[in-house]
Order: structure tokens, then sequence, then C-alpha cells
């Protein structure tokens, strides 16, 4: 049964490598091409990744940092030492 | 400070202020616990009013737009750009009505907890955690971005486990919490590599603007069955249902009740991809069928699984995962039927029944957990056979235990009956036996209900106990309140609250005009 | 066929993880193997903003000749790439501290043996 | 090897390059706009030196110079500075997140449009929320290893 659903899976993702565009052939790139052209304008950086990470996706990071304080947090909570 | 800027940045400010409160919470906590206490109410109550007051002009049927970052926040399109770059928040009427779910069981919980959980070192982390599970199911319920979604699905995954774990000091907590982080990181990497799979052909991350540009390639339909098992996975339907009993009986019972709040958000994930995303060009009777199908059997499995329980929160957890059979079946028979154009407006009266229902299940379902957690405050045990006589001390709780049991079987002044009776009108047209289905599911339950008040309430005083404190008492009677109200104008709600939410997941069109048109 | 290699060694990839966490009884198997799951998403968002001959989307000190915006790769799959990385270390904190816990109140990392839950 | 640490001469090597690292770490976080790294990069380079010091020299030794509270603590100020700047950014400004330092005179110089040399002074909010993405990931990831070890220690 487990083997079953690990063979469908497999399956189930070749075909998705098979139906993918090729390596580097990209189908649309709007959104990146106007990061690209637009990042040093508009967030003053020179770094366009660091200028998506920050202000075009800042929100994200935003998520990314709760994620990590979440964690920390949850382990922090799961290791506390309880007086029994 | 006037009323119109405050409404057009409160889709922020919902996220921005629980999230600053929970970075707070940790500093505040070491200077004064009361201080501590006090401002996690106030912010929970302030998250609240924000809701219902950005939920009252949502129903007027605005849908808000707030691009994160912008210099413009309505303007989701750069001028010189063909497509959304930045994230987008989108604000329609089903994404308000889960939120007010999610920030009413939060408050309730937040005042229950206040007394329930026991006074130890971690509670400061306690309240910046229940604050940082509201943070991700709002930032699920409000965004219009699919890797946003992914996100804020992992901060409420791990808020969420690292509270089922809170009692770490009993193995089972841990391990609970465990298989759920399991469950719920196998499904978080579906969603990743769908997104990504739909990133790779469009380069659009924004649901609407991928809804506008969706061709329904081979690789589109991979990523839709990716990202309803992973969502169908999180939600706790019936093939990857087993996580739930484990993960709600160990949990704090104030948890549980968030964690009901927590499934159904990624309940609303699902529907936002079938109907907003992929939407009505798909062939709507496939997934609809599916749906009923996971529905039925969600039904099915739950209640019988309750039947026999001994252990009163796992029984309350597999009734949990029947409801959700409703709530699925529901809406399989509105997307059923709305792709029938003779049955339409029978198929939007299914869809309004269901997303009812996720209402009606999160505030009873969440009152039925909050009891059997003052249950377990006075005695510290969850077996119903250790259980006696405590209707002649826990008056209240007994009492709002009733109204809870009555609710989730469907008994007609409460809210239960009200969303249920629209499931069964809507599901007779597809079939009779749907409805009798439908309608043995709930005699089960309550049979299994009269069970549990008869062994936990009924008989002989062989506990001497007091009555729960008062702030747990609160909490309670906040979601007792919204029970009773909902059952009492049940018209007036599914009028003015329940139908924009499915008229909002129903009209595609107007989801996508809001971000790429406007 | 041969320009995808990247794509297939991501279903490899993942395809490892997911044996792992299937069939491995050790807690911390399974754990390794969602990393593994995690690293091949990780590598799937990268590659698809790979476009040929691009450099890193980076001004400082850029060659001359660079034609912009065809010659650089795309930065928002790294964008997310660079969030899911920090995302997956989360979880992985998390889940060893519950093995940590665990190995605590029971002895052992076996599931198998774990399962005082089931009634 | 328990609680006291390793040898003399690992834990003097390692007090040695501690502070090398840091600064290593603090350069990362501060170029994060200009050069590839940033906040996250350089955050974990920093963590990995504390990790260094509580593999070289026992978690309860260095437990003692700064307990895991303090260092989540630490985490926390982070998080709020971002926060705080993301609600500047629309109380100041517009939205949630904008950009407001862009054309102001602390980071807002916006380099020449394609290739340059790189200007320090440039940004926006972005070397801000570097700095505090950084302190965030410093005091996180520290933390979460100090409390693993110093749980996985007592086992008795």
């Amino acid at each position: 049964m487990k083997w079953l659903a690990f063979v469908v899976f497999a399956a189930f993702l070749l075909f998705a490598a098979y139906e993918i565009h090729p390596f580097g052939e990209l189908d649309d790139s709007r959104m990146d091409d106007y990061i690209i052209e637009n990042a040093q304008n508009e967030t003053a950086a020179n770094n366009v990744v660091t200028s998506v990470v920050f202000d075009y996706r800042g929100y994200d990071t935003l998520g990314e940092a709760t994620v990590l304080f979440t964690a920390i947090a949850g382990a922090l909570v799961v290791l506390r030492r309880v007086k029994k | 400070m006037n009323t119109d800027w405050l409404l057009q940045h409160s889709p922020a400010l919902i996220i921005a202020i629980p999230l600053l409160a929970a970075f707070l919470t940790p500093i505040i906590d070491r200077f004064s616990r009361r201080a501590r206490n006090a401002f996690v109410v106030i912010v929970l109550v302030i998250e609240e009013i924000l809701v219902l007051f950005l939920a009252h002009d949502v129903f007027g049927g605005n849908t808000h737009i707030y691009t994160m970052g912008a210099a413009d926040p309505f303007s989701a399109v750069p001028a010189q750009a063909a497509v959304p770059v930045r994230i987008v928040l989108q604000v329609d009427g089903m994404g308000i009505f889960m939120g007010i779910i999610s920030a009413t069981v939060c408050l309730a919980a937040g005042i229950y907890s206040l007394a329930f959980v026991e006074e130890e070192k971690g509670k400061g982390k306690f309240y910046t955690l229940l604050l940082l599970i509201l943070v991700g199911m709002l930032g699920m319920e409000l965004t219009g971005d699919m890797f946003n979604l992914f996100v804020f699905l992992e901060v409420l995954t791990i808020a969420c486990t690292a509270l089922i774990a809170y009692r770490s000091h009993h193995g089972d907590a841990v391990e609970g919490a465990f298989k759920f982080l399991i469950i719920s990181s196998i499904a978080a990497l579906f969603v990743l590599f769908a997104v990504a799979l739909l990133y790779a052909q469009y380069d659009l991350l924004n649901m609407a603007a991928l809804a506008s540009a969706i061709k329904y390639t081979n690789l589109d339909k991979i990523a839709l069955v990716l990202l309803v098992a992973a969502f169908v996975m999180k939600c706790g339907s019936v093939p990857m249902h087993f996580w739930t009993p484990d993960a709600y009986s160990v949990a704090p019972a104030s948890i549980t009740a968030i964690l009901v709040a927590a499934s159904q958000a990624s309940l609303y994930a699902l529907f936002r991809i079938c109907f907003s995303l992929y939407g009505v060009t798909l062939n709507l009777a496939t997934i609809g069928g599916a749906l009923i199908i996971f529905g039925l059997l969600s039904m099915f499995v739950g209640v019988t699984m309750a039947l026999p329980q001994k252990d009163i929160k796992r029984l309350m957890a597999y009734h949990a995962i029947s409801q959700t059979g409703y709530m699925l079946l529901g809406v399989g028979v509105g997307l059923y039927l709305l792709a029938k154009p003779e049955f339409s407006t029978y198929g939007i009266k299914a869809m309004e029944g269901g997303i009812f229902h996720i209402i009606n299940h999160a505030m009873y379902k969440g009152l039925l957990f909050l009891t059997s957690g003052a249950i377990f405050y006075r005695l510290k045990t969850r077996n119903l056979n250790e259980m006696g006589g405590l209707g002649h001390s826990m008056k209240w709780t007994a009492i709002f235990f009733i109204i809870g049991a009555l609710a989730i079987a469907g008994i007609p002044p409460f809210n239960g009956f009200a969303s249920k009776l629209l499931i069964y009108e809507a599901a007779y047209k597809v079939s009779p036996i749907l409805s009798i289905i439908a309608m043995l599911v709930s005699i089960l339950t309550l049979a299994s209900f009269v069970k549990v008040f008869h062994s936990a309430f009924m008989g002989p005083k062989i506990h001497d106990v007091e009555e729960v404190p008062k702030s747990m008492l609160a909490g309670m009677a906040v979601l007792t309140f919204v029970i009773i109200l909902f059952g009492l104008f049940p018209g007036w709600v599914v009028g003015n609250i329940v139908h924009p939410a499915a008229q909002a997941l129903a009209d595609q069109a107007a989801y996508i005009q809001a971000v790429v048109g406007g | 066929m041969i320009y995808s290699i990247p794509f297939y060694t991501v279903v490899i990839l993942i395809l490892v993880g997911v044996y792992a966490v299937i069939f491995k009884r050790n807690l911390i198997k399974i754990a390794i193997g969602i990393t593994i799951i995690e690293s091949g998403v990780n590598l799937f968002l990268i590659t698809l903003g790979y476009r040929e001959g691009g450099v890193a989307p980076i001004y400082t000190n850029l060659p001359s000749g660079i034609k912009i915006p065809e010659g650089m790769v795309l930065p928002v799959p790294q964008a997310l790439t660079l969030t899911s990385i920090v995302i997956g270390v989360a979880v992985l904190a998390l889940m060893l501290s519950l093995s940590i816990m665990i190995y605590r109140h029971y002895g052992t990392l076996d599931s198998r043996k774990v399962r005082r839950l089931k009634e | 090897m328990k609680d006291e640490g390793m040898s003399v001469i690992v834990t003097t090597i390692a007090a040695l390059i501690f502070p090398a690292i840091m600064i290593f770490s603090f350069y990362v976080i501060m170029h994060g706009h200009l050069t590839p790294g940033g906040g996250f990069q350089g955050g974990a380079i920093g963590a990995s030196a504390i990790v260094m010091l509580i593999v070289a020299y026992g978690a309860k030794n260095v437990k003692k110079k700064v307990s895991d509270e303090n260092l989540s603590i630490f985490e926390s100020i982070g998080g709020l500075v971002f926060v705080v700047v993301g609600l500047l950014g629309f109380l100041a400004a517009s939205t949630f997140l904008y950009n407001f330092l862009v054309g102001e005179p602390l980071f807002g110089t916006i380099p020449p449009f394609g290739s340059n040399s790189g200007i320090l002074n440039s940004g926006g909010i972005l070397p801000i929320l570097n700095i505090a993405v950084g302190m965030k990931v410093i005091g996180g990831l520290a933390s979460v290893v100090l409390v693993m070890a110093l749980a996985g220690g007592d086992e008795e």
C-alpha cells in the first residue's frame, strides 16, 4: 500500500518534470523584468535580490521573520523546565 | 485619524497589530504578569473590533485591496508593468467572514486561558504563540498572494504545533504535536511545490492575476492536485484525518478551540483555490463530486469512530472530522449544482449552507472543547468513566455544554439547525440519499452527545468540586452568545453575512477584476 | 531531455525525502527526510529562475556588456528560496526540539515504540 | 566532555576567531543591499559564531554569560524594529512597509542606473531591515541551539 502510493507519487513528479519548460528557457518573465529594470530607482539598492526580499516582497520577509520567532518561542516552550 | 483612513489601512493593521503585540508580549512579561494579561486581552478586543469594522464595509459590497509597500495602496499593478509586482492583500466577503471566526474564537480562547492555563514559567510564551496563531490565520485569510499564503500557513502550523506541545511534560502532548508537524510540513511543501509550478509557467504569484492568466495545462492540473491534497490533509478530512484526534485531544482546551478555527483556515484556502484561482472554466462537477465524496466519508467515519470513545476530547475531535464533512458536502453540492444552470439557485443555497456551517461549527465546537477543558480543569481527567454528577456543582458549565450539544446535533432553536437545513435541502436536489445520510449522521451525533452528557453531568454527586473561575465562564459565554444570536436570527445572518461570502466565492470575475481590471 | 537534468535532480531529491518519511521509523530520520524534500523544492524554485547565460542580479561592479534585463537571472525565485530556507530551519528546529522531548519521555526514537496514545 | 567544554587549544582558538566571525557577520549584514548577502546570511554567520562557543566551552558555561532569555529578548527587539519600520512607512507616507527613506539624506541616495561601484549610504529602509533581521537571526538561532544543548545535557 505504501509502495503503491510512493510509485504513484513518483510517476506524478516525473510527469511534472517532463512537462515543464527546458532548463534556462523561460515561458514568461514580465514580473521579474520589471523588477530588474526598476529596482534601483524604486528602492535605491544595487542588489536586486535584497530589494525583492525587503521591498517588493517585504511582507513575506516579515512573515518569515515571524516564522523564525514562532519556532524559537515554540522550542523554548517545548523544552522549558517544568517542576514536577 | 478619520474613519476613512482607518478603513483603507485596516487590512494591514489587522495583521500588524497582533504581530507587534506578539513581539511585545515577552518584553512586557518580564515586568508584570497582570499587565501582560491585560495587554493581550486588550489587543484581542481591538482586533475583534477592527475585523468587524472592516467586515461591515466589505459586506456592503466593497472588495478591499491593499498593496504592501506601494506608493498607492489601491493600485495593485504599477504604471509601467502589466502584472502585479508587489504583495496584494485582497479582502472580499469570504476572507473577512473567516476573519470574523478567527478573531472571535481567539478572543474567547484568550479570555478563557487567563485562568485555565496554570501559572507557570512559559505563560508569557503561551500568549505570544496565541497571538501568532491569530496572525497566521488572518494572514492566510486576507492575502491575495500564493507565496504569502504559504508563509502564513507555516506561521500557523508552527504556532499550533508549539501550543499543542505546551504541556510537554506529558509524553502524549509532544507526540501529538510531532504528528501534526510532520503532516503539516509535508502539506506545506506540497503547497510550495504547486506555487513553484504555477510560477514557472506564468511568472506570477498574485492569485487574481494567475486566475486571469491560467490556461489549464497539465502542469496546472498537477498543481491543483497537489494543492487540494495539501489542504485536505490540513483541514482534517477523511483520508488524512488521523492526526486530528491525537492533536486535538492533547492540546490545552483553549488551543483546541483555536485549532478548529485553524483547520477551517485551511478549508478556506481549499475553497479559495478551487473557486477563485481555478474557477469556473474548470470542470466544476468533477471537483464538486470529489468534495462530496470526501465530505460523505468524513461525516460517516468521524461519527462512527466517535461513538465508542471514552476520552471526552478524542470523542469531540472525531465529531470535528464529521462536521468538516458537512462543510465539504455543502460546498461540494454547491459546486456540483452551479455547473448545471437549471439548479444554480440551489447551488448558491448549498454553498451558503456549507459556509454558514463553518462559522457555526467554529462556535459550537469551540464551546464544547472549552467545556471539556472546564471539566478537565476540575477533575484532571478526560476519561468519561471517571466523571459523573457534575451537573450538581458546575451548573454553568452544564448549561453551556447543553447549548453546544444541541447546536451540534442540529436541534431547532440553535444555529446548527439553520445551516444543516440549508445543506439538506440542496443535497436533496443532487440525490435524496445524500440528505438521508446527512440526517443519519446528525442523529448519531445527538446520540453520542446524550451519552457524554449523561455520563459527565447526570447521576449522583461523586466529585466534590466547585464551578470554574469567572474568566473561563466569560470565555464560554462569548461563544454561547454568538450561538444563540445566530440561532435566533438565522435569516438575517444568512442574508447579510453568509450570502456575501458565498457570492464572493462564486463570482470569480469580480475577484480578478478587483486586482487586474481596476 | 539532457537540458532538464536539474528538474530530474529535483524529482530524485523529493523522492528520497518522501521515501525516508514514509518508510523510516526513526524520528530523526523522518526529520531528515522532510529536510531533503525541502531542499528539493528549494532547488526547484532556484532552477526556475535561471536564464540562459544570466549573471546574478546585482549592479555593484557589474561587468560591462550585460544586457538588462535579458542578461540577468530572475531575482524573485532567489528571494522565495531565501524565505523558504529560513522557514525550513524554523520547522527543523521545532521538530528536533520535539524529538528531544520524545526521547526524554520514552527513551527511544523508534516511532513504533512511541505509540502510547492509542487506546 | 559534558559540561567543561573542550581542551585549552580549542577554547583559545575559538575565543580568538569569535570576534573575527562577528565582524564578518556585521559586514555581510551591512552590505546586504550592495553585495550578495543580507540580514539572514549575516545573521546565520553570527549565530554560528555563538554556536562555536557553545561547542567549545560547553552550553552551561556559555549560559552564564548570555542566557537564552536575553537572546530571545534580543530577537524580540529585532522583530519589533521590523514591524515599527513597517508601521512608520505607513504613518509617514502611504502604505505598510513603504520604502519611505528613498531620496532622504539617511540611506536615501539613489545609485546611478546600471553598473556602479556601490554606495553604502543607499537602499532606503533596506539596511535598517537588514540589521533588524540580522539581530533576529543571531538571537533566534543562538538561543534555540543553546536551549537544545542544555536540554540534551541533563539526562540524569
